[in-house]
């Protein structure tokens, strides 16, 4: 296989950008471009202390799956993609999401990792809960998903 | 029959899933209207209703049919990883 | 400092990713953008067993930090910016440059990132030679530097 | 006067840095005809005349003067990272 899915318990387990890389080095590849998605301090002018992460795993997974496998129709059947997002409560500074494209060239590599954040931010069954400084807690406003068919 | 629903997101508060009665051979769109009795006690009937309903891989369209036992999944809208 | 670059002697300290994400990372920080070159086992058709890296450090680390600084006019003077590329010779996998960009938002980290490997690649006094299984080597061919005047 | 002259890329077949040379008073286009013999001698002259010369902080055009006991460096075509 060369594309690596998967929502991870963040309690258990943290996301590693250098466990990402690993899986899209390949000795005929010449490039790697890594996307690092962190919690921030700030949202929107509130001061965030944590963001809880709420994921329906198995049809992120999916989701996920079926958008590795456009970015490789779109630039390359030898494309190595990884994708991993974090499920639980981050404080500031924790990683949400890494993604990782390696391929024989550059054009290939940035154009895939961007495909894959875009289209991950608006197709993901993904729930963000912010909790604020001031001790408040609020499930960010989003935008409906959207069936395949 | 029964229909089991997985809560994300706002939803839960009312807890990890809920069971919901739903008439026989009912679409997505009467367990739609099943829940609505929990969504209003939760203030969350807007939220219900641009909500969406998917099993386990993939998204419902409002006229598919449910089944007894079934677990399936409420989708508010999603906020982007 | 919010940009740090270097030419690295890859025999006393390999290049590090993980190093280049911690320095771009800020609590204000929600993206990183990273590029890692590698080496190749197959240029142009030929096999490539390693590669060295002829650097002019002063030029290169110079030119560096005005692109760095570029990219901070074009996406903002908050980016944190890492650029670190390897001197020496090289064996296929090895990572020859590593680059990162750390920004509130993504569309600036991926537009950054991709200025930083642009420019450097076609302005930075660095040469190639490659060391081909065959036991050949050569210096591969390039363009000519312009003054920036 | 005497430049010295750092190699690099295909020039360091002959060694890592050089002297050259050059008339007193003169310039960069100077320092490359100097160097003409040296290249000749190493099949080089063809990457000689597209290469360029630079000071330690700047890429330096055809007319800038040398100064005896200058540190120069030839930098042929780049081949980009």
């Amino acid at each position: 296989m060369n594309t690596h899915v998967e929502v991870r318990e963040f309690d258990s387990n943290p996301l590693d950008a250098a466990e990402a890389l690993s899986f899209v080095d390949a000795a005929g590849n010449g490039a790697g471009s890594l996307f690092v998605g962190v919690v921030r301090n700030l949202n929107q002018g509130r001061k965030v202390r944590a963001v809880s992460y709420d994921v329906f795993a198995p049809l992120a997974e999916q989701g996920f799956a079926e958008i590795c496998s456009e970015a490789q129709q779109k630039w390359g059947d030898d494309l190595r993609l990884y994708v991993a997002h974090a499920k639980g409560r981050l404080q500031v500074g924790d990683i949400s999401i890494v993604l990782a494209a390696g391929s024989p060239h550059r054009a290939e590599a940035f154009a895939a990792c961007r495909y894959l954040i875009e289209e991950i931010k608006t197709r993901s069954p993904i729930w963000k809960q912010e909790h604020y400084m001031d001790g408040d807690s609020d499930w960010v406003k989003g935008h409906a998903l959207c069936g395949h068919d | 029959m029964i229909v089991k629903v997985q809560m994300f997101g706002a939803f839960r508060v009312l807890g990890d899933q809920i069971e919901v009665k739903v008439r026989e051979g009912g679409s997505v769109s009467d367990l739609r209207d099943s829940m609505l009795q929990y969504a209003q006690n939760a203030d969350l009937s807007d939220l219900l209703a641009v909500s969406k309903f998917a099993s386990q891989s993939s998204v419902l369209g409002e006229d598919a049919i449910c089944s007894s036992g079934e677990v399936l999944a409420i989708l508010p809208p999603v906020s982007g990883g």
